[in-house]
């Protein structure tokens, strides 16, 4: 018996090596840098690492391929992924900077940042993952990760709570994805997508799915429900949202779910496509009750931080609905769903980080969160109200802005599914959401604030300025150019073309 | 040049986002240093884009990018110039640019001056957009977005009551016909699978061969029609050229350079550029003719009663309009397009110069308290009777060659009523010089009527020059079209409408034409002259005598009140009644009970996050359960 | 009735009890002995069922390193302050034994409809054994297969570490002369709350802000206080 | 009557039955986190159970990671309950209750 061990092809790594490199580098500058210096240099290598990893990224547009034994994949899926998650780190980066050194308790920098990478790695990891036990190691990474960022500011005891309560609860529902994993594997005897895939296609061969493979994909479903955030499992997000110090939130709305969004496209179209018959009405009826459940609930938060919690969840039902839409006849599946989530997916990171990012704006001049810190914005400083009413437009879906093309693909795919209903849902809970979207707006520019509760410029925030009209101009500007990206989206289909030339072979 | 072509836009844009953004916290009084430069900008480009075309002889298209691109229906979003686009790109930039510095002396030291420096740009913006679109979905939304600054503009200033009144008017007489604009382009993309114009699958070439396409003639017309009314709201035609005369509460600048030069002449632009629909159809055409021959004769007798000086000049660009659009409804494409040219260059100069008036006049604009201001403003009285000849259409200015060419196009169409349609043209041409040279001597000329405390001033060198640009281009621009029906703008343009098949004009006609047309427009003057400066006739008493005619004119045709009387009242019982009754009882209730509950729901809902780890936790595993029993018993084949 | 079977009743049984005495013994140190004698047992099974290594393993890390750290914090914290024995809501509890013998039915009838799937895999006891037992088996395909997963893994550690830190140790990044700060995050939203924190603060400092200069790294604080739960860091 | 798979599945959703109501009733942290442990532990029983039936190792090597994994999260677990403590505070889900709604 022979070791096959194969050198891997490094260079299909090379954005995720980046990013580990950044991870390290920064974790070592954090011990070895004067303090005074941390602010300056670790940004500034963060940016330029993700950067970098960005462009090594962009080299490989187009390529497909896997290395590792199959464990690490390349295709059109995992780029747009790696490439969303990292835009969203270097959101985060440019909103986290000042934020983190000097308010709410004023944390770690080198710390933080360390975190925030490692969390980055993790999401890249499960998005160019090929076997279930790699999505489960970098779900988990990705998460453990997170965990810490909620809680990092530990004296306040709001941030430890909801670090808390979302890590037990993340606990919780990691058990059950691994009980659900077992179970595919159980019913496949293998954990790689691909083969799992050959393997139930060749027992089902037309039957029906037996309880087994169903328990199995169900439990996953749940696990990977509760990452995503998806009713009735998303009891940890308006808790951890809030607790959380606000760039980690903005942050942990798009790259955990990101991660575990692309941990559900590769697990049930690539891993389970023969089962779409049972998940896409399962995933249907998630995105119907969590879309309804985040919008109607969200209108009755007084703190725009928790309602933009809320919203988040609702989101999630909009992408869930998008997944939905797959329809796996004979390996050709409907090209537009996944399209139209990941498109979501990076309209979603530049509106809600930078709706977050105009609360952390509101935070520098030492206001809170809730409805009251935002009266009478817009007369006292027009152009982050203008920003705030852009990203709320957006996310109610108006156009010309970019969250209306997330939404209008998501709508066409499922139109072309037959899935009207769910296309309807949508519009419906999209106009309940300007209920609440739009009473920020309201409180924004036709409140006055209370004279004696002034703003006050305490500490510089020129990177989350320059982090605020980036994100503004994102949203501005790629809804009306959308065709290059949901073309680069459209290549996810090439991750059945791996396993059909490994067939071929 | 090719690849530059998206700026010429684009160059306005960024001058607006910069004034929006920072106008009023840092540029304020600067603004104009933002917009002259990419006005002129725009302006340079716009002469190179044109040189292009004129050696090269084919149109440039430029494609931006794929705007939605989902399935079949997927709009590329790309910039189309051709010849006729090219005269366009000239005019809009030449009067923008204008206009731009114009403005500087006009609107010096008046409340939101970035405001304004924001909307013209914005405004050029846009209508370079609208004559760049290569589709009509793109055509549309510009339509609608220089409306929209249109509005903004006319409500400038926003506190006057008056203003604000003009403002909506505009937009809700423009809705009229946009409302039919937009089933029209509904109906040709539904007609002809298509909404490009170019191309081997385009509008233009399928309308060109509609029979071939098993397209009726109805549609066609059907079409064409509900296109013209589109642009019947634009380009103010009968009867829907009411919003223009109010529109006049907007700065004089904007009046110059929207309401005159550009905006209004984008329904002319958009007919002539979908112009194979209306050959296809002689009913469509007809239509065009008489509407636009209607349009110029009436504006024309009302502009003889009016006492406002903008008033005047407004009804006037009313009736010029109507001569385009009979030009185009008789088959003279060339012809309308060159007055509408001409007409942008002299109808400009007049709205400046009136502008430069009132501003001497310190905001007076009734020409009965005007009188002598010759002395007193020299280069706005020469200027000002440059423009009025030239409107006139005197020998050998602009208008002249222009409108001579519509009245002899229209004489020589196919068409029946195209020889009527050239005499009502020429009766338009006298009433034109005699109001023109009235508006002249009362206000240049006769004894000063204005009160002692008034001391009218020339304009600074910032208005007097571009008065006197225009000046020069209204004297000189008519010659491009010389020798008529053959110079070289026609050489130039008719690349641009190539299914037209022109009819042979003798020479021995085009002298008649010319001949008859001056001798309408010098008596017209004259009559004038002895009536307003001699004082042989007694115009009070000569209004009493005809006091039913008068008032009809006066009061422009009872146009206004017969909407009030035939839709704007019935309306608004109909709106009583639906507010009072179905609105409030039925929708209101509904709505409103729905509203309520959600909320009453959300509050119940957002109990469930109690706080509680337990209770999250539980709640997981119940939502775990009842998935796991739903879906096993529902998928599992356990039965 | 063979001895296999005799001696998965006694351990499979035991290690349920000892799962059931975790959930129910009131003493944390007894449900933590509990828990250790119930992984004794789960690693009994893991042998039974070949696989050595994980038995092994499995008694390692966590009765050996887990347990003890576990043990360990037990024993820090201040025994007064240990909790109530079950959450308060008798409706939770019984609610939960419903939710968890329905969870149990349903994998139930997962278990039994499933279809096997009989020794198709490369790794039977035969091969097993000739590559020199299931711990060389497990480090061949461990190494060699899931080499990524394992350098990923190590990371995930890592990261446990560095939160471990980050979280665990006082604030080393305060200088004592600082004022902490906090943004008015409010506990929870429902209006009844935004009056007032909803447990008394332990230093009852009232609502206030000052500023400072940012160079010297004196920042605001607010009016928030939440923010003084960690007595002693936040006086001048 | 011979030891089969199922055998150790029952057992193994048994013990992950228990663990789970562990967490959905107790109130110390510390149990909850030990019942989380269980509950991967019964995992663990099903992955190498399926490892058995179907004789391949992918199922051991899984639990292997699932085990470093869960390692990792008790270290970050512990430190959460430290850092509660340090602040005067036990380790009690039911005290943490002022985010909610």
């Amino acid at each position: 018996m022979t070791v096959h061990l194969e050198n891997p092809d490094w260079g299909m790594v090379l954005p995720q090596l980046i990013v580990l490199a950044l991870a390290i580098v920064v974790s070592l500058l954090d011990a070895f840098l004067p303090r005074e210096k941390h602010f300056t240099v670790i940004t500034g290598v963060s940016l330029v690492g993700f950067g970098a990893a960005i462009v090594a990224l962009l080299t490989q547009k187009g390529e497909t391929g896997e290395t590792f034994h199959g464990l690490f994949r390349l295709d059109g899926l995992s780029i747009f992924m790696n490439l969303v998650i990292l835009i969203a780190a270097v959101l985060t980066v440019l909103i986290s900077a000042s934020y983190v050194e000097y308010l709410d308790s004023k944390m770690g920098t080198g710390e933080f940042y360390t975190l925030v990478t490692f969390a980055v790695l993790g999401a890249m990891l499960t998005a160019s993952a090929g076997d279930m036990i790699m999505i489960y190691v970098g779900i988990e990474l990705s998460s453990v990760a997170t965990y810490i960022l909620t809680a990092f500011a530990k004296r306040r005891g709001t941030s430890l709570e909801g670090g808390l309560k979302y890590f037990m609860l993340g606990l919780f529902a990691s058990a059950i994805l691994l009980y659900g994993m077992a179970w595919i594997y159980g019913s496949t005897a293998s954990t790689g997508l691909d083969a799992i895939n050959a393997s139930l296609t060749a027992t089902l061969s037309g039957e029906d799915a037996n309880a087994g493979m169903l328990f199995g994909l169900l439990l996953v479903i749940v696990g990977l429900g509760f990452k995503l955030a998806a009713v009735p499992f998303h009891f940890w997000t308006p808790d951890a949202y809030d607790g959380a110090p606000t760039p980690v939130t903005g942050f942990m709305s798009v790259v955990p779910k990101a991660a575990a969004v692309a941990a559900m496209v590769r697990m049930m179209v690539q891993g389970l496509d023969a089962l779409s018959d049972d998940w896409t009405i399962v995933l249907a009826v998630l995105a119907f009750v969590t879309m309804l459940f985040g919008n109607v609930v969200a209108i009755s938060q007084r703190d725009v931080k928790r309602m933009l919690a809320y919203s988040s969840i609702a989101h999630t039902g909009y992408m869930l609905a998008g997944l939905a839409a797959v329809q796996v006849v004979d390996g050709v599946a409907n090209e537009r769903s996944v399209s139209s989530v990941l498109y979501y997916l990076i309209s979603y990171a530049f509106m809600n980080i930078g709706a977050f990012a105009v609360i952390v704006w509101v935070q520098h001049r030492g206001q809170g969160t809730g409805l009251d810190d935002f009266s009478g914005l817009a007369s006292r400083s027009p152009l982050p109200a203008l920003a705030m009413t852009i990203f709320l437009v957006s996310l109610m879906g108006i156009p010309p802005t970019i969250g209306f093309y997330g939404k209008y693909y998501v709508i066409v795919a499922l139109l072309d599914a037959n899935m009207l209903w769910l296309a309807i849902s949508i519009v419906v809970a999209s106009a309940i959401s300007a209920y609440f979207y739009l009473r920020v707006v309201a409180v924004m520019y036709f409140q006055e604030k209370a004279a004696d509760d002034t703003d006050r410029t305490v500490v510089p925030s020129t990177l989350l300025n320059v982090g605020i009209l980036v994100m503004v101009v994102g949203v501005l500007a790629l809804g009306l150019f959308s065709g290059p990206i949901i073309n680069l989206a459209n290549d996810w289909t090439n991750l059945f073309s791996i396993a059909a030339s490994a067939a071929g072979q | 040049m090719a690849d530059l072509l998206y700026l010429i836009p684009l160059l306005p844009l960024v001058a607006f986002v910069i004034n929006i953004l920072w106008g009023r916290s840092t540029i304020r009084g600067n603004a104009h240093w933002i917009a002259i430069p990419a006005a002129v900008g725009s302006w340079v480009l716009s002469i190179i884009t044109f040189r292009e075309i004129y050696t090269d002889h084919h149109a440039i298209s430029q494609r931006l990018f794929t705007w939605i691109p989902a399935g079949d229906f997927n709009i590329v979003v790309s910039l189309y110039a051709d010849q006729l686009t090219a005269v366009m790109l000239l005019v809009v930039t030449s009067i923008g640019m204008l206009v731009c510095i114009y403005s500087v002396g006009y609107m010096h030291g008046e409340d939101g001056y970035y405001r304004f420096y924001s909307y013209i740009p914005l405004f050029i913006f846009s209508m370079l957009m609208l004559v760049l679109a290569d589709n009509l979905l793109t055509l549309f939304i510009f339509w609608e977005a220089v409306g929209l600054c249109s509005y903004l503009l006319i409500g400038y200033y926003f506190r006057r009551r008056s203003a604000g009144n003009a403002a909506k008017k505009a937009f809700i007489v423009n809705r009229v016909g946009d409302l039919a604009f937009g089933i029209g382009i509904m109906l040709t993309y539904w007609t002809f699978d298509s909404i490009y114009f170019h191309g081997e699958d385009g509008i233009l070439e399928k309308a060109y061969h509609f029979a071939d396409y098993g397209i009726s003639e109805g549609t066609i017309m059907a079409i064409g029609i509900l296109l013209f009314i589109g642009a019947c709201g634009k380009s103010a035609q009968f009867p829907l050229h009411i919003w223009l005369p109010d529109a006049m509460e907007g700065p004089t600048p904007v009046s110059a350079l929207i309401h005159a030069a550009t905006m209004v002449t984008a329904g002319i632009y958009m007919s002539a550029r979908s112009y194979t629909i209306f050959i296809g159809s002689e009913n469509a055409m007809l239509f065009v003719a008489v509407i636009g021959s209607i349009t110029a004769f009436m504006a024309a007798s009302i502009a003889l009663t009016q006492h406002d000086i903008k008033k005047v000049v407004a009804y006037s660009t009313v009736s010029q309009l109507g001569y385009m659009a009979f030009a185009l409804g008789t088959g003279a494409w060339v012809a309308a397009i060159f007055h509408l040219m001409t007409h942008a260059f002299f109808k400009g100069l007049l709205f400046l110069g009136s502008g430069s008036v009132i501003h001497g006049m310190h905001g007076e604009q009734d020409m009965r308290k005007m009188g002598g201001l010759r002395k007193h403003m020299p280069i706005t009285f020469w200027t000002f009777l440059i423009g009025s000849a030239a409107n006139a259409g005197i020998f050998p200015l602009a208008g002249f060659w222009s409108k001579d060419e519509i009245i002899v196009g229209a004489w020589v169409s196919d068409s029946h009523y195209g020889k009527v349609a050239a005499i009502i043209g020429l009766c338009a041409a006298f009433l034109t010089a005699l109001y023109m040279f009235r508006l002249v001597f009362l206000v240049f000329f006769g004894e000063e009527r204005f009160d002692s405390h008034v001391h009218p001033h020339e304009s600074g060198p910032w208005m007097a020059v571009p008065l006197v640009i225009l000046a020069v281009a209204s004297i000189f621009v008519g010659f491009v079209g010389f020798p008529p029906e053959d110079g070289a703008f026609h050489e130039f343009l008719h690349h641009a409408f190539e299914h037209v098949h022109g009819h042979e004009v003798s020479m021995t006609m085009t002298y008649t034409f010319g001949i008859v047309s001056t001798v309408v427009a010098l008596s017209g003057v004259a009559v004038a002259y002895i009536t307003y400066m001699r004082k042989a006739i007694n115009t009070d008493e000569l209004a009493e005598r005809f006091s039913g005619i008068y008032n009809f004119l006066y009061n422009k045709w009872y146009v206004d009140e017969f909407f009030m009387a035939a839709v704007v009242n019935p309306m608004k019982d109909i709106a009583n009644f639906l507010w009072k009754v179905v609105d409030v009882r039925i929708i209101d209730g509904t709505v409103n009970g729905v509203g309520t509950s959600i909320v009453a729901i959300s509050a119940r809902l957002r109990r469930v996050q109690t706080g509680s780890v337990a209770n999250y936790a539980l709640e997981i595993g119940v939502g775990m359960v009842v998935l796991l029993g739903v879906f096993l018993v529902a998928f599992g084949n356990l039965f | 009735m063979s001895w296999e079977l005799v001696f998965f009743a006694v351990f499979s049984a035991a290690m349920l009890l000892c799962g059931l005495g975790v959930v129910a013994f009131e003493n944390p140190v007894h449900s933590a002995v509990a828990l250790v004698g119930s992984f004794i047992n789960v690693a009994a099974l893991f042998v039974m069922l070949g696989a050595e290594f994980l038995g092994v393993l499995q008694i390692i890390v966590y009765t050996g390193a887990v347990l003890v750290l576990v043990l360990f914090t037990i024993m820090l914290i201040d025994p007064t302050k240990l909790p109530e024995f079950y959450v308060g809501a008798p409706l939770q509890r019984f609610a939960s034994v419903v939710v968890g013998a329905i969870l149990l039915a349903e994998i139930g009838v997962a278990i039994i409809t499933r279809t096997a799937l009989e020794q198709i895999g490369p790794h039977t006891e035969a091969m097993v054994q000739q590559m020199g037992g299931n711990v060389q088996a497990i480090g061949q395909v461990m190494l060699s297969e899931y080499a990524l997963a394992f350098e990923i893994a190590s990371l995930v550690l890592t990261v446990g570490v560095v939160g471990a830190v980050v979280i665990g140790l006082p604030n080393r990044m305060v200088e004592p002369n600082t004022v902490t700060m906090s943004l008015g995050h409010t506990r929870g939203s429902s209006d009844m709350l935004a009056a007032g924190p909803k447990f008394e603060s332990p230093m009852n400092i009232p609502a206030e802000r000052y500023t400072a200069p940012v160079g010297e790294r004196t920042v605001v604080m607010t009016k928030d206080p939440d923010a003084y739960t960690h007595p002693g860091e936040t006086s001048k | 009557m011979d030891l089969t798979t199922n055998h150790f599945l029952f057992v193994s959703a048994a013990l992950f039955v228990i663990g789970m109501m562990g967490v959905l009733t107790r109130r110390n942290i510390l149990i909850i986190f030990m019942c989380v442990e269980m509950m991967v532990a019964a995992v663990g029983i099903t992955l190498v159970a399926f490892s058995h039936e179907t004789a391949t190792i992918n199922g051991q090597v899984f639990f292997l990671f699932a085990l470093a994994v869960a390692a990792a999260e008790s270290a970050v677990g512990l430190a959460i309950v430290v850092a509660l403590s340090r602040q005067g505070r036990a380790p009690d889900v039911e005290e943490m209750q002022t985010l909610k709604n």
